[in-house]
């Protein structure tokens, strides 16, 4: 596949854009800003950006606790975003969400979601509905490495399977169920190799190169497009944050994150774009302060916005 | 009107909304061409193929949620669950996508789906098999209840639950599929949320669904042949319930005995009790009473199975008290 | 007498049983190193190692299925789920293996098992991490529940819970696991159903549960003030209900008020309501009152949660409404 | 492993117990005599048999809605068993059960199950308590083509596999789940393949061939004794009758029907024992008569036996 330049600079807005969200979150949060848990996606940005680059708005994604990334990737709205985070009424959700819903189903993003591994058979649904209505259109479902340990995911592959839907299983390995290392919950290397119960192709890539991301989801999207069914791509990763924030993180060997941080994502890319001379130094700092002025600009839309209204408990909880 | 068994009526429920609306489609374990485990679509994967009438593999979780998810991008899946005791394989699809998905999402999503599964003891099943699980169903805020007891009901019911935009238990009762009865022929439906009196009585009502309706009803014969009008309401839907109809016939008889086959701790009588304790306190001449299955599995043995059942008997002797 | 908070009460509570008992084990998503997510397993890990405190995968389902194997096998498992809310995934191993088996098996089989788990709202988690969920689990006979709301409740209730031959769902509130309180040191043990009079009172009962309770005192403490005097009944445990301490103090008082966290329709308050307006309704002179949360998912926002949580201001409310 | 003589002649006898038994199961639903659901084991009689013909009391297995042949293998009571499908108050469970909970604890026999895959974490639980407290005990774990596919398969055997618990997982293919064959409820042709997905051993045997499962429970069975962990065996077979008593069976080829009836598990035996010169005509007839009195005689039990005392209905709820 070609690597174009333009391509690799929109990889890159993204990344950094994902980036800055989630470093203000931290800040935020710190702040007291933020109410609830709050999961962040630092470190694993070139996996939502890698495979959401192969979609339009007509696609499906659905996400995980962890979601900010993918629904960035996805074209998400970070004032939107950014407000809901705030619990505020002009967020995603009215504030009804918080950071573990936010959705925007226009755009095809099913929703961030607090029970682990209940994206797949939500994603295997879309699916079914895409093949049903021949829209064209194919579903990527974003989990985690624990999350592959849930029935959930044995059956929504199965099912995809001989459904044969345009579905695609992108599992972000980052090693770690919480406090859970990969080896301590399950018993093989790869999960990509677990394509093999369902008869589909599964592959596993550097989930910190976002050109090798991009290449393999690419290919399966392609695939579950020409109605070949699902596939899984597996992309190793690495969280850089605590499970949430405020878990210091006392499971893991800090020799391990020190040696994955150089690993980074952002600087893999970030060395690529140098080789090809595709952007200077300055190039790029130039996209990252731009991407950090949207997210301000987003946290003062934020700040801005009025609370919900406690006279908006009870709406929304059933269509018309 | 055309005779036909409840399992014939709710099956027409779903072939004519199937006619009418190419979005919905079926999917269950042996929903094609097995036709079900008591027939209830028998015919269908026939007339409407595979693409329509899918059959999944066990695997209750993924058909559940699968159904959010193709809800969510425009269907409109009815699926069934063969039996209402599987329901805890797929709850956290029930509990926490279905019901929730719309509110979490700020009203951005619609989700209209059916679940359809049949509840109730009678036929020596067991306890994996026979449940009637109705009230965990009801404390689940976003979701819906119906339960109909005629193959009238059956039939409309189906026709309102597929056309709501919101996601919907209908529990159909395993010793009803086989009983006949008048349905209306062509579009029919009964809106969610509408009470109906099955029989009008001005001593004391009886709140009853699904397969008690008969029960209740046979109780209100033989209460009738001792002098004792008994009205028997059936909700049909649980949630949202009709509590004007329930009000109204209170304020008319001031006794009340509720009737379900569930077990009793945590059913749903509490809750009817609860309300009628609360807003019609003052209109009740007599204890509320409950006639439901004891705090107990459902037993195979069929003589103890019996037992088990609320009967006519049971309920004639808990109006009785009252006065 | 210790101060402790409510978690590590609970923990002390485990930690003697495990000491007491080799065959008692802990198991569970991050209860080991990481100490469970409210810390409520900090350090036993290091104390009893890794065969007695296990870290299971993120696998619901596999963890309470794997303790009723365990169980009928000759164990005492103590598992963690994560949250309340997640007990939808393993709906089916509470509903139809641990509940059931003993019946199902003519009494040949006997599950001592507890599973912890932590409720309730009031800490941002949104509508997935914070629900009460309690009244699910009272309508399935053949397990106990279990809803402690002080720091010696949790330790004693915690010792009577693993001693217990049934399966037993001890529901922690996750508001309260911080709060501090008196608690015995060394051996203590609160029998399973058995009521707590958290507050003597002879105008109107309110009962009230986990973290509700405080809420509760707190009313009572206003109500104090404009001359009610209200009792605070705390069951502890919702199955098996202590029917005769909630009769006597209805029988005192002749008012009633049930507050609960949980949404309003098909709660735990329906059930205590309805046994009251029938075995209870001379004994009362107004309508019983239920003061719950709406029937709604909870919402994110810290405004809107506050707005679905009951208050000691809508309970103050309600007392006063039954004068 | 050396087949025997006694050991072939043993398995013969519980194969063919186990047929009269369904046999007669049979007869009797069609004349009424037993109440619900009436799931047959016929033509899957090599499994139960050769894989429990490794197994002593003090090992556990867990059954599914298929039971009857897994609970004679392993020792059950056949008196109890035919008195519990009757519902009387003398039956393994004192007619609270029926066919699909029949169970003898001490036994190790952790019971039938109605609920198609909750064997599977069970099975899980009680290797746990095996190797918990070192009792050198093992547990089998049988189910169908169909249960693999649900979530508690995934969830158990990945458990089993990190916890290396001593559990053999039997899967008993008998391509159709109900109504839906397997190769439209599932993207491969070897359930043993799954095993992959758990770094685990799996095997596919003949599952009418009673000294193939026998020869490959064995050393699974010995493996996980030792310590090494679980393993999938899955046995290829047939059921003779329909799903349940009164399923017609439409949705099978009477032509596939016909060519696995030449292929009956005792048929094969037969041939064998007739090679091997074990037993002759007579010798077998002798056998299959025996089992026959002993079935007669258990209906007898539980013609004779009394009804439950309504009286009875609440006890057995809880433990004291
Ligand atoms: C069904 C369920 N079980 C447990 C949890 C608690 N929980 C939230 S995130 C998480 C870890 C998820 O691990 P993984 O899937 O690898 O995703 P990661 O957090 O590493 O991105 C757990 C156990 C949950 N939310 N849902
Ligand atoms: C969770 C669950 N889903 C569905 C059923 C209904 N049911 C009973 S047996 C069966 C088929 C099981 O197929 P398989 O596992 O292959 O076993 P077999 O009947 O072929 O022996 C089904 C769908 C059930 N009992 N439990
Ligand atoms: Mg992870
Ligand atoms: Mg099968």
């Amino acid at each position: 596949m070609e690597i174009t330049k333009e391509k690799l600079l929109d990889f890159y807005n993204t990344m950094v854009t994902i980036r800055s969200f989630e470093e203000k979150a931290v800040e935020l949060f710190a702040a007291g800003f933020l109410p609830g848990f709050v999961h962040l996606y630092l470190g694993e940005e070139a996996v939502a950006t890698g495979v959401c680059a192969n979609l339009t708005d007509k696609d499906f994604i659905t996400s995980t606790h962890r979601g900010h990334g993918h629904m960035i990737a996805k074209g998400g709205k970070i004032d939107l975003m950014m407000a809901e985070l705030f619990g505020k009424a002009t967020g995603y959700c009215k504030g009804k969400g918080g950071s573990m819903h936010i959705a925007d189903v226009g755009l095809g993003i099913l929703g961030a979601n607090g029970i682990v591994g209940a994206g797949q058979p939500i994603a295997t649904g879309a699916a079914f509905a895409c093949k049903y209505k021949q829209t064209g259109a194919v579903v990527v479902c974003f989990f985690g490495d624990g999350a592959s340990n849930r029935g959930t995911f044995h059956e929504s592959l199965n099912m995809a399977s001989i459904f044969k839907l345009p579905v695609v299983f992108v599992c972000e390995n980052n090693m770690y169920g919480i406090s859970n290392n990969q080896k301590d919950h399950m018993n093989i290397g790869d999960i990509s190799d677990r394509a093999a119960a369902y008869g589909i192709p599964g592959v596993t890539v550097d989930g910190n190169d976002v050109i090798a991301v991009h290449e393999a989801a690419s290919e399966a999207i392609k695939r579950a497009r020409n109605g070949d069914g699902p596939s899984i791509i597996e992309c190793k990763t690495w969280r850089h944050r605590g499970h949430f924030e405020g878990d210091p993180s006392v499971y893991k060997d800090p020799r391990e994150q020190e040696s994955w941080l150089k690993k980074d994502p952002i600087l893999n890319l970030e060395k690529r774009l140098g080789e090809l001379k595709f952007a200077s130094a300055s190039d790029l700092d130039q996209i990252k302060a731009a991407a950090r002025e949207k997210i301000d600009s987003a946290v003062e839309f934020a700040k801005k916005s009025p609370e919900p209204s406690p006279d908006d408990l009870l709406t929304d909880i059933y269509a018309s | 009107m055309k005779k036909m068994t409840y399992a014939e009526a709710e099956r027409d429920g779903i072939r004519l909304e199937m006619l009418r609306d190419p979005n919905v489609y079926l999917a269950g374990e042996d929903v094609g061409i097995f036709g079900g485990c008591f027939g209830q679509t028998t015919g269908l994967f026939q007339e409407f193929g595979p693409q329509r009438v899918v059959d999944t593999p066990i695997s209750e979780t993924a058909i559940v949620g699968h159904a959010v998810g193709a809800a969510a991008a425009g269907l409109r899946p009815v699926v069934e669950i063969m039996f209402i005791d599987f329901m805890g394989v797929c709850m956290d699809e029930v509990l926490n996508q279905a019901a929730k998905m719309r509110y979490m999402f700020g009203g951005k999503a619609a989700l209209p789906m059916v679940i359809r599964t049949p509840c109730g003891a009678g036929v020596g099943a067991a306890a994996q098999h026979s449940q009637s699980l109705e009230a965990l169903f009801t404390h689940i805020p976003g979701i819906k209840v119906v339960m109909p007891s005629t193959p009238a009901d059956a039939k409309g019911l189906m026709a309102g639950a597929i056309r709501d935009n919101n996601p919907v238990i209908y529990i159909e009762h395993k010793v009803l599929l086989g009983v006949q009865g008048d349905v209306p022929e062509g579009e029919y439906i009964v809106p969610l949320g509408k009470a109906d009196i099955k029989r009008v009585g001005s001593d004391a009502t009886i709140v009853a669904w699904s397969g008690m309706v008969p029960k209740a009803l046979a109780a209100a014969d033989i209460l009738a042949k001792e002098g004792i009008s008994a009205e028997v309401v059936d909700p049909r839907t649980l949630n949202p319930l009709d509590k004007d109809t329930l009000m109204n016939s209170v304020a008319k008889t001031g006794r009340l005995v509720i009737v379900h086959e569930a077990t009793k701790t945590g059913g749903f009588a509490g809750e009817i009790a609860a309300i009628v304790a609360d807003e019609g306190f003052d209109l009740l001449n007599a204890p509320i009473k409950r006639i439901t299955a004891p705090d107990c599995p459902v037993p195979f043995s069929p003589i103890l199975e019996k037992a088990f059942l609320p009967s006519e008997e049971k309920i004639v002797r808990a109006v009785k008290e009252l006065f």
